[in-house]
């Protein structure tokens, strides 16, 4: 089962967890981004390619499926402005065991900030300024 | 005919997100692209002067810029993503 | 911030990822045990070792800390019977970059299988058997 | 006086949870112990008789079984641990 959703609503952990976990699965892993407030940032801004970003996302999902033996999938990326401690992304993967689920979920983030069309931008008070890509996000990817 | 998006501080230099070019038959790839839209406006010269810090789409698949534009019908130009 | 707990109530996810995600994180991961009903299990039952078992968690999230860039850690464990579908264990690790997050999760619970004294039983129907250790769980405590 | 404890299927074959026992001097290592309580009982005996199925704690630190007594008021065996 794979789930895929970009949207500008407020992300809900508990109901995505309970549904990944009703897939029988023995472990699931999860990873959550948040907007942090460093260097005076109050605000991010999400922009993304729609109908591309969907395609990605369920690309990268389907990726991962066929190299681990995982009985679920979920995505999910905001759009949109976003405060401080809220969250962008969430990113679970249901597994018989600890090891699939886990190394899904970090394969799935890491590909997920190179290969999916989203741009952030930062918001200090009134100023905004659009994120840089960081080679380190390169790195990350290309070593799956 | 060629449906061209700009996103981020692509779209912002270029003050739309979205058009629809008819290059000449000289513009065969997506550099060719980025270097002949350079020269529409102020705002495009500003968004595609420097091809190094752009990355470029081809009907919604990411492609490098020296990618033919054969037959294209969707473009789409911008900064490096930074999702997640 | 260390929060670890060995209870016999059920695993409430959402509550714990929130305290996390309030400490200032960029990303927090997280892991989530639960009972499979493969080969005819009907419930687990946890036992362990009052005491000791909470100085174990204590000491896993203490060298997590020490090893990583942490905002907090939280491990949760069951003990008592539980039915096919619940929660058994939880883990989650929250940092201001996702890599620290990701392996400190994926480290605590490698490591619990092996550092903690617990030990579970299987039920089928009204059957008991004691579960086998596995190898796989030593060599993959003992890649940290 | 040592007060032991007893988990999993070590319990149920011993068919207490804990004792408090005062073993002889010649008791010196954990592995000492374990053969010296397999005398006990039938159930200490069957709990007992293969030490290489059997993990011990030292007041409540995990412990290889060649491990010295000196001193410990709690000593804790049990199989492998399966928790997780």
């Amino acid at each position: 089962m794979i789930r895929v959703s970009i949207d500008p609503a407020p992300i809900e952990l508990a109901v995505e967890l309970a549904a990944l976990e009703e897939r029988g699965a023995g472990g699931v892993a999860s990873f959550t981004g948040v907007v942090r407030g460093d260097g005076g940032v109050t605000a991010l801004e999400l922009e993304h390619y729609p109908g591309m970003t969907e395609d990605a996302l369920c690309m990268l999902a389907e990726q991962a499926m066929d190299r681990w033996s995982l009985l679920g999938v979920t995505i999910l990326h905001r759009v949109g402005r976003m405060e401080v401690g809220e969250r962008i992304v969430f990113i679970a993967a249901a597994a018989a065991h600890r090891r699939e689920a886990l190394d899904a979920c970090a394969y799935l983030i890491d590909r997920l900030k190179t290969d999916a069309p989203f741009w952030k931008r930062e918001w200090r008070g009134e100023a905004a300024s659009w994120v840089e890509a960081r080679a380190s996000d390169e790195e990350a990817a290309g070593k799956w | 005919m060629i449906d061209l998006l700009y996103f981020a501080w692509v779209r912002e230099a270029v003050g739309v997100g979205q058009e629809r070019i008819d290059p000449p038959e000289a513009v065969a790839s997506v550099a060719d692209l980025i270097a002949w839209l350079a020269q529409r406006s102020p705002g495009h010269a500003a968004a595609f002067a420097d091809p190094a810090r752009l990355r470029a789409a081809v009907d919604q698949r990411f492609v490098a810029l020296d990618t033919p534009l054969n037959g294209a019908k969707e473009v789409a130009l911008f900064p490096p993503v930074t999702g997640g």
